[in-house]
């Protein structure tokens, strides 16, 4: 009965790796969404080595427990002597030490990618491409007209949809209206809250596209819980290829605003 | 509840006497308006009245603690149930400072 | 089923009185529940966008005055512990007598103040503005936030230090209640050393 | 508690002066109790009701995730016949938040420090009872208010409260922001005060009776780890909870008074004007999570006392590595108070800020990893016996190693950048709450079922449910990595509405049948628990062959006062198995006044 638990418990790191390699093959929902962005590489990257650290140990404590589990089994050994010891000093330090220099190791190596997503000095020197407002439940995107600047009578209003182009720096404002929500892009691997009364920044570069036959099918999505319609906020990226398409598609859409006033320009 | 007479002897006598308390009682009356004298009658500038009336304020709440709450004469256990909550808030304030009090929120 | 120790065996616990103990460790989370209002405080002022200037809103003279109060209900607590101790038993109530109405003065006077706010337009969310001020709006409503606040939650601890006071003041005292008065006396002692801080915190410090 | 011993003349100079009643009546025994044990019991009692309420609101939330906007079984027409049985969408996040608060604020607190800190505390370190046994009493009392305010706020107009447990600003504070926050959010407000009230009185208890109750030659290093940890905890609880008052008041005034201290300028939610405002959302969760990460630690500390006694009790041998034991729970509560910021990486919260926070967060790994190292310690050249205690308790570290794991990748902020708030999340919090708490836990309860009751659970459907669990919980939880991989966002009522998300239902429902399953294994230890009571094996005083003190009662179930007329002398460490002077089993009693070296 005793081996049954054992091998109960060696059902976990068995099932770990099963799922990996099934999810793995999956793809799709099941594993990271296409990654378009340089900062989405450094992060996936991050995940990796993380995941290589971690699994390590993991697997290391699991070998251990386990094959102490079985060697250790106290059946029929009745009686017999274990090791009586307190503790080992060597042994603690080591344990201690080990750790601790992987851990520092984690914290120095990531500091940089870090640094380069989020610290505001690191933001790209290029004018705001948009500014984006939380609100329950949509998203809604100003761009700058023709005149390159916000909150001027030529501003492109558009609900859910942001629209950028390939291998450029896009800067965005975050606000929100009413409620904390969270800016999310999957595909980017980019995230940040939205509180009411704060202006956030937030900058990427969308490199490739992956080869994804629909460009927009990189979807936007809220990741704080804001009210009842929290997951109903689902917006969608437009990575077009070149500026000009941008440029293109800007002008269009300014047109329809200019034609329907009484709507706010729901493109698409 | 428990005990409700202890043997111990931290109370068992009164380290200091009535004019002590008085005389203690008295300076925290002066300091009180002296604060009050620094912060409302003398223009300082914002740095030194700050310094003043907080300085004035640490030493009175000193005064009480040690004397009226006899911690200079009793042992000093206290201090380790009252200094970590103090360490900690000064913790929790700093990590305060760069997201709240350094930063304006409005809309529009 | 035990013998006796071995030898070198030491007795446990420290030589504290229970109680004692107990009430210091009391204190130490009222510290940090006290604390956490005194930093949201400082950290919400110093963020905002337009704190209305102390003296538009209160006055200091007044604040003054009732410290002087609260300091002095602390000089009887003292006393009345002193006197309980050399087992002046009545000396001692009188002096919690005296600490009782002196805590009561200091009540009856914010009562005054609360009042002088609410009569201005002053609460949270109330209508207060300054002609030619009106970014003082939210500013005006942070400070009406955070007065009533914590200068409420000083008061319900003073209250709730009175009802105590009333009654070991209303008992037939022993010297046994010498321990009651003592720790009585650290709570209010307490609650007298986080009015020595909203004191300057909120009528003398000045606007930057 | 059927041996009640006649109070013995020698308990009265020991320091409780409560008085003893020969003839206690029903209501002054088992409800109005001030004994330890049995407020003890009350608290293992109330959280079986509460873990079953936890549980079927977490199934609540499964079948959602499954077959969205289908109608929910057996209740779904009764609660909402207009709608095909199907819940409405504001309902769901009511689901999760109170899900999450019940678990989090009715059963593993009240489970690890009410049930066994009620319980171990005084008989672990030779006391006749708690300092303050009234307060004590007032500490459980406090459970039944929160758990009214809990439940009746699903009634109250608008619904419970639906702005998660962590009720950030605004939403939770601006009544029109959903519907939950009309006027159930005033209710879970009033409840967690009332359940900080319990835990601050429970806690201020503790320390006092460590402190000051412990017997002779308990000294501080002879304290079982259980004790350990529930110290430390209570040094945690003690520090921390009064700044969660103090932000719950703060949120209440909001809601209620018409303050606005995490209202900003200008707010309209819902075209609803919040008033002039001038508050700051980001201050809430800072004092929210510098509560609720040392809360974290709080669920988890006792648990892991819990398993160092138990573990160490089944391999016969001692427990690797005592002091390095207690001297990491004291950094890991030491530290707990210095890492909060991990939670608001993406918040808005001053990237620098984030970045010590980082670096803490990677820091305070290294006590559990001390304690991981050690529980193998402890393993290793041992001898073990495969009970229902020791089974969970081995759960309990291989799946603690997988939810901290996991804190890994969080604590590294790019990385947390993508995982935040993804299911990633959520599988971390179950592994080291319910792997990890909760398998504590049993593990705690199967080990001092028979010093409460004087019989044993049954150990067959003790297995039946160790099993089921622990395969059932796996399938339940491992799956949600992979989710949050793929950036899977919680707290979503509809997720498959996205087409990055739209392939994951399948896996969802396969984990919402394997949820089922998990309840119904729960149900086993339910009824395990109750038959057991009139029909499980009798045992004598210590079935384990235990060292630690609570075993060495006179009585097979103490009775008021646990030690008769004579309290016990304590004379060695509770690891001291398979001494040289031990006996066969490897038993060495703390009070077995043995002198080393003498065979036995
Ligand atoms: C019992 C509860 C518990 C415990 C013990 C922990 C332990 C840890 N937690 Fe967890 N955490 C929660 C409960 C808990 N957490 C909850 C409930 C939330 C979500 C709240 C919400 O938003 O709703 C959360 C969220 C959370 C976040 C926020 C994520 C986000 O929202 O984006 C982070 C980020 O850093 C984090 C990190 C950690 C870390 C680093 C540990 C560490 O203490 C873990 C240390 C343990 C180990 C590392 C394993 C054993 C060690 C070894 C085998 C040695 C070798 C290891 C190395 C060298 C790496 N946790
Ligand atoms: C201790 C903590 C704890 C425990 C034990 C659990 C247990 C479970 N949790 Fe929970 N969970 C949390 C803490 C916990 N959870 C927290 C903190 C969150 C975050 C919330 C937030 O976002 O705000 C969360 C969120 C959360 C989510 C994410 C929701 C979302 O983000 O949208 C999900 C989804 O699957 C989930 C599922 C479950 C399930 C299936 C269980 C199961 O293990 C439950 C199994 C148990 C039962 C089913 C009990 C059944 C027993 C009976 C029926 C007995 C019958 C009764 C008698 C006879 C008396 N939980
Ligand atoms: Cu917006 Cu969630
Ligand atoms: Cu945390």
């Amino acid at each position: 009965m005793n081996k049954f638990w054992i091998f109960l418990f060696a059902l976990v790191p068995l099932g770990v790796l099963g799922i990996y390699f099934w999810a793995h093959a999956q793809g799709g929902a099941l594993w990271f969404p296409a990654g378009i962005s340089e900062m989405g590489e450094d992060i996936d990257r991050l995940f990796w080595i993380i995941l290589g650290l971690t699994g390590t140990i993991f697997f290391g404590v699991e070998a251990l427990f386990l094959w102490f589990l079985f060697k250790y089994d106290g059946k029929g050994r009745d009686g017999q002597a274990v090791k009586y010891t307190h503790g080992n000093h060597r042994l603690e330090t080591l344990w201690t030490v080990i750790p601790a220099g992987i851990l520092v190791f984690l914290a120095v190596f990531q500091f940089k990618t870090w640094k380069e997503i989020k610290f505001r000095s690191n933001a790209p020197d290029v004018p705001l491409h948009a500014r984006v407002t939380g609100g329950q439940f949509e998203w809604r995107f100003r761009y700058p007209g023709a005149d390159g600047r916000l909150d001027t009578p030529d501003d492109l209003e558009a609900v859910n949809v942001l629209h950028v182009w390939k291998d450029r720096d896009i800067k965005l404002q975050l606000e929100s209206r009413d409620v904390v929500h969270s800016f999310f892009i999957p595909a980017v691997r980019i995230k940040q809250d939205l509180v009411p009364g704060m202006k956030q920044l937030m900058w990427f570069k969308v490199t490739h596209t992956d080869g994804q036959p629909a460009p927009d099918l990189h979807e936007i999505a809220c990741a704080e819980l804001c009210g009842w319609g929290h997951y109903k906020m689902k917006g969608r990226l437009v990575v077009h290829e070149t500026e000009a398409d941008y440029r293109a598609w800007l002008t269009q859409a300014l047109a329809k605003q200019n034609a329907d006033q009484a709507d706010l320009g729901i493109v698409e | 509840m428990s005990d409700s007479i202890s043997h111990d002897t931290e109370h068992a006598h009164e380290p200091i006497s009535v004019k002590t308390y008085s005389v203690i009682g008295g300076i925290l009356v002066v300091g009180t308006i002296l604060a009050f004298v620094f912060a409302e009658e003398l223009e300082l500038g914002w740095t030194a009245t700050v310094f003043m009336i907080f300085g004035i304020a640490s030493f009175k709440a000193a005064l009480v603690a040690l004397f009226f709450m006899h911690l200079k004469f009793e042992r000093g256990w206290k201090y380790i149930l009252v200094v970590p909550p103090v360490l900690l808030l000064i913790g929790l304030l700093i990590a305060l400072l760069p997201d709240i009090a350094f930063r304006s929120y409005s809309i529009g | 089923m035990t013998t006796v120790p071995l030898p070198g065996e030491a007795e446990t616990g420290p030589p504290i009185p229970t109680s004692k103990f107990a009430l210091w460790l009391f204190l130490a989370t009222e510290i940090m529940f006290f604390g956490a209002f005194i930093g949201a405080y400082i950290v919400l002022r110093s963020g905002s966008n337009g704190w209305p200037d102390p003296h538009t809103v209160l006055n200091p003279l007044i604040g003054t005055v009732n410290t002087v109060v609260l300091l002095g209900s602390s000089v009887t607590v003292v006393l009345a512990h002193a006197a309980a101790v050399r087992n002046e038993l009545r000396k001692a109530k009188a002096y919690i007598g005296f600490t009782f109405l002196l805590g009561l003065a200091f009540l009856v006077v914010k009562y005054f103040e609360y009042n002088a706010k609410f009569h201005h337009g002053i609460w949270p969310g109330g209508p207060a503005t300054y002609p030619g001020h009106e970014h003082y709006q939210p500013g005006m409503n942070m400070f009406a936030s955070c007065y009533f606040t914590l200068t409420g939650f000083h008061a319900l601890h003073m209250i709730a230090g009175l009802v105590v006071w009333a009654g070991l003041f209303f008992k037939r005292l022993e010297p046994r209640h010498e321990l009651s008065i003592e720790l009585t006396g650290l709570y209010w002692h307490f609650v007298d050393l986080v009015w020595i801080f909203l004191f300057p915190l909120f009528y003398l410090l000045p606007n930057k | 508690m059927n041996s009640n011993t006649a109070a013995p003349a020698a308990a009265h100079d020991h320091a409780h002066a409560h008085d003893h009643h020969h003839h206690q009546s029903f209501l002054t025994k088992y409800i109005f109790s001030t004994d330890h044990k049995v407020i003890g019991i009350q608290f293992l009692f109330t959280i079986f009701v509460t873990l079953a309420l936890g549980g079927l609101l977490a199934l609540g939330v499964r079948w959602q995730l499954a077959y969205p906007w289908s109608e929910l079984p057996i209740i779904g027409k009764l609660l909402w016949p207009d709608q095909g049985g199907q819940m409405p969408a504001e309902f769901y996040p009511m689901l999760t938040t109170m899900h999450a608060s019940v678990m989090i604020f009715l059963v593993i607190i009240p489970a690890l420090t009410g049930a066994f800190g009620n319980f171990c505390i005084p008989l672990q370190i030779g006391a006749r009872d708690m300092a303050f046994p009234t307060m004590n009493m007032l500490s459980y009392w406090f459970m039944w208010p929160a758990l009214y305010f809990f439940l009746s706020s699903f009634l109250v107009e608008g619904g419970a409260a639906a702005a998660g447990w962590t009720s950030y600003p605004p939403l939770a504070g601006i009544k029109s922001a959903a519907p939950g926050s009309l006027n159930g959010q005033t209710y879970w407000l009033a409840g967690l005060l009332c359940v900080g009230m319990s835990s601050l009185l429970g806690s201020i208890n503790y320390i006092t009776t460590i402190v000051k109750l412990r017997t002779k030659g308990m000294t501080f290093f002879r304290m079982p780890m259980t004790t350990w940890a529930l110290f430390i905890t209570a040094i945690l609880q003690a520090f921390a909870l009064p700044v969660l008052t103090a932000a719950l008041i703060l949120q209440l005034l909001d809601r209620t008074m018409g303050t606005s201290f995490f209202v900003p300028e200008n707010l309209i939610v819902n075209n609803v004007e919040a008033g002039p405002g001038g508050g700051q959302p980001l201050l809430w969760q800072h004092m929210f999570w510098f509560y609720s990460h040392p809360a974290v630690y709080i669920m988890i500390l006792p648990a892991m006392g819990v398993v160092s006694d138990v573990i160490s009790t089944f391999a016969r041998k001692p427990l690797f590595g005592y002091k390095p034991m207690v001297i990491a729970i004291a950094s890991i509560a030491g530290m707990g108070f210095m890492v909060w910021g991990h939670h608001m990486f993406q918040s808005g919260m001053n990237p620098a800020l984030g970045a010590t926070f980082m670096v803490s967060t990677m820091l305070i790994a290294l006590p559990s990893a001390v304690k991981t190292f050690n529980w193998l310690g402890t393993l290793w050249g041992s001898r073990i016996q495969f009970t229902t205690p020791m089974l969970n308790a081995l759960a309990f570290v291989s799946m603690f190693v997988i939810g901290g794991l996991s804190g890994i990748f969080m604590a590294a902020t790019p990385v947390d950048i993508f995982i935040h708030d993804t299911y990633f999340i959520v599988a971390h919090i179950h592994y080291v709450l319910f792997g990890g708490s909760l398998f504590g836990f049993f593990a705690g309860l199967y080990y001092w079922y028979p010093k409460m009751f004087g019989r044993q659970m049954n150990e067959f459907w003790g297995k039946v449910h160790f099993a089921g669990s622990f395969i059932c919980f796996n399938l339940v939880f491992f799956p949600m990595h992979i989710l949050g991989m793929s950036g899977f966002p919680r707290r979503y009522a509809d997720p498959y509405s996205f087409d990055t998300w739209k392939d994951a239902q399948p896996l969802n429902q396969m984990m919402t049948i394997a949820a089922v399953i998990l309840g119904f294994f729960q149900i086993i230890l339910v009824a395990n628990f109750l038959i057991s009571l009139r029909r499980g094996k009798k045992v004598d005083g210590n079935p384990w062959r235990s060292n630690s003190l609570e075993w060495h009662t006179p009585d097979v179930t103490p009775g008021h006062g646990n030690w008769g007329a004579h309290p016990p002398v304590v004379v060695r460490g509770p690891y001291d198995f398979g001494a040289p002077e031990a006996a066969q089993d490897g038993y060495l009693g703390q009070t077995e006044n043995k002198y080393p070296g003498v065979k036995a």
